[in-house]
């Protein structure tokens, strides 16, 4: 398998062209978080709502290449209905996945180093580790996400 | 290099001068579409700084001994070729060494605009300045309280200069790209030049596009200032050039103060050296310096009117073929003609993105940029918040618009 | 370079790496004695940048082909080596390359000190800073009204901390040269540090001197922000470096405006970047930075502190050669013994004029500097207009120290 | 003879330890001029008295190097009781022997310009622009004496 097609796997250009959860929630009721990638311009739009510890909707708005809009719409998928405790695992699998490069900028880009099984479709993003400059494309709604659920948390105390 | 002068450039044996052009990528050649951004540098600029720092090198100004003095000399000569490739009459009091373009223009901003304009003043840019035109005097407006007007651009990517004269009211600096980064635009400078100093208004020009590929004469263009940056120009990074007329930098305060620009100081008080000193603090890009006249030398011995043919034609190859081979798909800004624009073709293929674009390109070994080039206000203005940017360089040829337009309609397969 | 990596350095193999030593002058070998000026460089880190150039060379930060990620990456790990070198945590966040020593000082003043100082406040500097971190604070003095005192200087060259206490009264920055490039003193910046924060002002050194000649660790020394050059490390010139603590770079307001240092532009406002691209605008000195690596690298294997050993062992020699051979003809300014005194040697020779002792020394191939190597506070503190002055790198030996007496005993006999 | 030689002649020498028209003039009447090198903290005070177009005294006061200092002392010596004219020219053809670097930055050294024996001393500083640093301790003085007579020449309409 090429880079590239390892790069734009079948379930990314998926994703990319049929978007899920599209759209936004209405907020208030629920929280809305921007994203922005200031290198490319990619811009996404996180609406969120948590119940009892729960994320219990979430919508993707924005706009950007297929990798920013592919790994936010799987993001959506990924998180949906899970509670508070489980994304924020799932995050940190994700993240983990992704920073194997920002770790390494010395070189060192170990083969495996996670079980893509836990990660479900989104292993299909772990192509994007060898293409540093599209870990922040990847990332960017996952980064969003974390701040709003930061937000959440600091505003009920 | 072509040891003929005349005629068309002959970049076959042109490009041997560029030893990264013998690179691969991806196991194919390297197709090198991003000279806006950056350009090659060939052998003799790289050989000129190898020499300096093995035999001269030294600080200069200070030293009497043979090798301070002879990098003394090579830093001062080189002031002079700047500015003879941009046609100042007078290089050694209106050439100032900066670290890029940015600098230069942070520098008259800085220097000239806290000097010379108060709250009320206008400042004019045009919607297709390069942030390194707009964010310094986002900076002064925000702490002065001046107004930013802009120019607009039009449909077909050429400024519009209907309200020139009505824009112009109040203002006391106008900064306009001579040729945009985005759009390849060559700008009417000389036109608007006239037109500011009818109304007592200076012009800023930003050269970092034109002076590489254009002949540049700054007495022509009747402008005040002019930034261009070295390594946009076959030379290395690390430097940029002020030009300014003598009797402008002549009048404006220090900007970053240090070593080598004072003429004495004291623990209270310091007196500023004279113009160019004034605005070098610090032990300059001196290596730099030596690189940027082997670059110039290169330039001139290339022929500007040469490399602006050659550009100006492949150009022209670029936007026919686009056109016929891929039809509606790629839609190139700017625009449609080749008089009066340069080599930078900002591309757009269906819906697919500039990011995703780049990336399928990088495997046919082509380099182009993805993204907004610094000029997101025009990016508003286009109502896209991203292109790819294909850009032309004298050491390009068709083979290489022909890879480039063979990777485009490879990702319109790819995202179908 | 001398395999060999504990022990004192083997100067003879280590020389063969710097291609300028084996250059003549007027028929004699060039004694390279102002390192304190700008180092010499090494064949790898010119090496460095030539491959940089050859294949590797584009812009950083806004291209996904393959050698622009390349590039950024170079880039990025240039930053990890520099703040390495210095002991930084977090060099991602903490180093910022600016285009020398002196822009950094700038930046410090310019984006800390216009945010933090209001008029009445005091910035202590000493009697021996360089002008780099003497006149920005002018500058700033002149346009804020703040205050500047000044730490004395005793009369065996060192800081006189007497009355430090009482001089930090209504002080918000200490700026403090780790090491003197006039007299070699090195100052005790923890010392400094620890009663600057218990009076809550922040210390910046200034680290021209000592990061190319002393192991230097920002954590241990607890200074808040420090400022180098390459062209002195043994790297390019056109390159420089703040280090400074993340919290008070991320609270500092953006310097110079422009492309890389942008969230987002609109025609009446911006948002600028995170650190360290906040403070990086326009096209950064990438070449420079795959040299300084390189130098870092260089540094690093032969070892800061056999480099330290060597120099100090060689400031002795010349210390006791100049004393028994010149006697009382020549007088040595500054710490009399090698404690806390790196190699930097301003010399009085008889009543020989500075600049006629430079001249007569290049004719032996010996290259010092004469003036007031820009400190004229502390020239004039020292009473003398001018020094001349000879300082050691790591590739000078007891030869270079016997010529350069050489060479002073003959502008004797000239001078009579 | 050697650079080294040629650059510190006798003549050189002697006036450098020997100044003439060493010190003050009281000023007023006497007026009174600074120059200053900032590269190597030369300095150089003339202070001159022009009666009837006539350069009536100078006196040279400053600190430098033996090349600075005795520019000045043999400079006080040629011009002292010339008419101004006569001055000017003096100046003028100084100047362009030691201008020939500076207009020269590209290399071509002329040999020979001019006639040695219209400059009578003065000649003995031929050998400083083998040395551009050094020109400009040669010209201090001058240039302060040029600054003292346009002062003179615009107080007086
Ligand atoms: C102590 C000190 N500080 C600052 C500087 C300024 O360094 P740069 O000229 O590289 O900006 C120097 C060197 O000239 C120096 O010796
Ligand atoms: C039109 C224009 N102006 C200014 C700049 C800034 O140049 P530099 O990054 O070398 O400072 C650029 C290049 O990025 C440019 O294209």
């Amino acid at each position: 398998m090429s880079d590239l097609e390892d790069l734009y796997r079948e379930i990314i250009l998926d994703h990319y062209r049929s978007p899920r959860n599209r759209g936004e929630l209405p907020s208030p009721p629920a929280h809305r978080v921007e994203g922005f990638n200031p290198l490319c311009g990619d811009e996404v739009v996180v609406t969120m709502v948590v119940e009892d510890d729960r994320l219990a909707d979430i919508k993707i708005g924005g706009t950007g290449c297929s990798i920013s809009q592919s790994s936010a719409s799987l993001m959506s998928g990924a998180v949906k209905g899970k509670t508070l405790p489980e994304v924020r695992e799932l995050v940190r699998t994700f993240k983990s996945m992704m920073s194997i490069h920002e770790a390494s900028l010395e070189g060192e880009v170990p083969d495996e180093l996670l079980n893509p099984a836990e990660l479900g479709e989104l292993a299909a993003l772990q192509g994007v580790v060898k293409f540093p400059v599209r870990i922040k494309c990847a990332t960017l709604s996952w980064n969003a996400l974390v701040q709003g659920l930061e937000e959440l948390a600091q505003a009920t105390p | 290099m072509a040891p003929v002068t005349t005629g068309p450039i002959d970049v076959e044996a042109l490009r041997k001068d560029f030893p990264l052009l013998s690179r691969t990528v991806h196991d194919r050649p390297v197709v090198y579409l991003d000279s806006a951004a950056t350009s090659l540098q060939p052998r003799s600029v790289l050989a000129a700084m190898d020499h300096y720092y093995e035999t001269t090198h030294a600080n200069v100004h200070r030293g009497v001994y043979a090798t301070a003095e002879e990098a003394t000399r090579l830093y001062e000569l080189a002031r002079r070729a700047a500015g003879r490739f941009v046609g100042a009459p007078d290089p050694d009091h209106e050439v100032v060494f900066t670290k890029n373009a940015t600098e230069a223009l942070n520098l008259v901003a800085h220097s000239w605009g806290r000097t010379n304009l108060k709250t009320g003043d206008v400042v004019l840019l045009t919607e297709m300045e390069h942030h390194a035109n707009i964010v310094p005097w986002l900076m002064l407006a925000e702490e002065r309280g001046i107004e930013l007007r802009y120019l607009p651009v039009g449909d077909d990517g050429r400024l519009d200069l209907t309200d020139l004269d009505r824009l112009l009211d109040g203002v006391k600096l106008v900064g306009v790209s001579a040729m945009s980064n985005v759009l390849g635009t060559i700008n009417p400078l000389a036109d608007i030049a006239v037109a500011a100093h009818e109304r007592g208004a200076l012009v800023v020009a930003d050269g970092a596009q034109s002076v590489p590929h254009l002949p540049v004469d700054v007495r022509s263009l009747g402008v005040d200032f002019l930034a261009f940056s070295g390594h946009k120009m076959m030379g290395p990074t690390g430097i940029g050039v002020l030009w300014g007329r003598a009797e402008l930098l002549d009048a404006m305060p220090p900007f970053l103060g240090g070593g080598g620009m004072i003429l004495d100081v004291r623990t209270d008080r310091f007196v500023p050296a004279d113009v160019p000193h004034r605005f070098e603090a610090g032990t300059p890009p001196i290596a730099e310096a030596v690189g940027l006249t082997a670059a110039v030398e290169y330039l001139e011995q290339v022929g500007m009117e040469r490399i602006r043919a050659h550009e100006s034609a492949l150009t022209g190859y670029a936007l026919d073929a686009i056109a016929s081979r891929l039809g509606g798909d790629c839609r190139v800004f700017g625009p449609t003609s080749v008089d009066g624009r340069g080599g930078v073709l900002s591309l757009a293929y269906r819906d697919v993105h500039a990011h995703d674009l780049a990336q399928v390109l990088d495997q046919y070994g082509v380099c182009v940029r993805a993204g907004h080039h610094c000029a997101k206000p025009l990016m508003r203005r286009l109502g896209v918040s991203a292109t790819a940017r294909a850009s032309i360089g004298p050491y390009n040829d068709e083979g290489d618009i022909d890879t480039l337009i063979e990777g485009l309609a490879e990702a319109g397969r790819l995202f179908g």
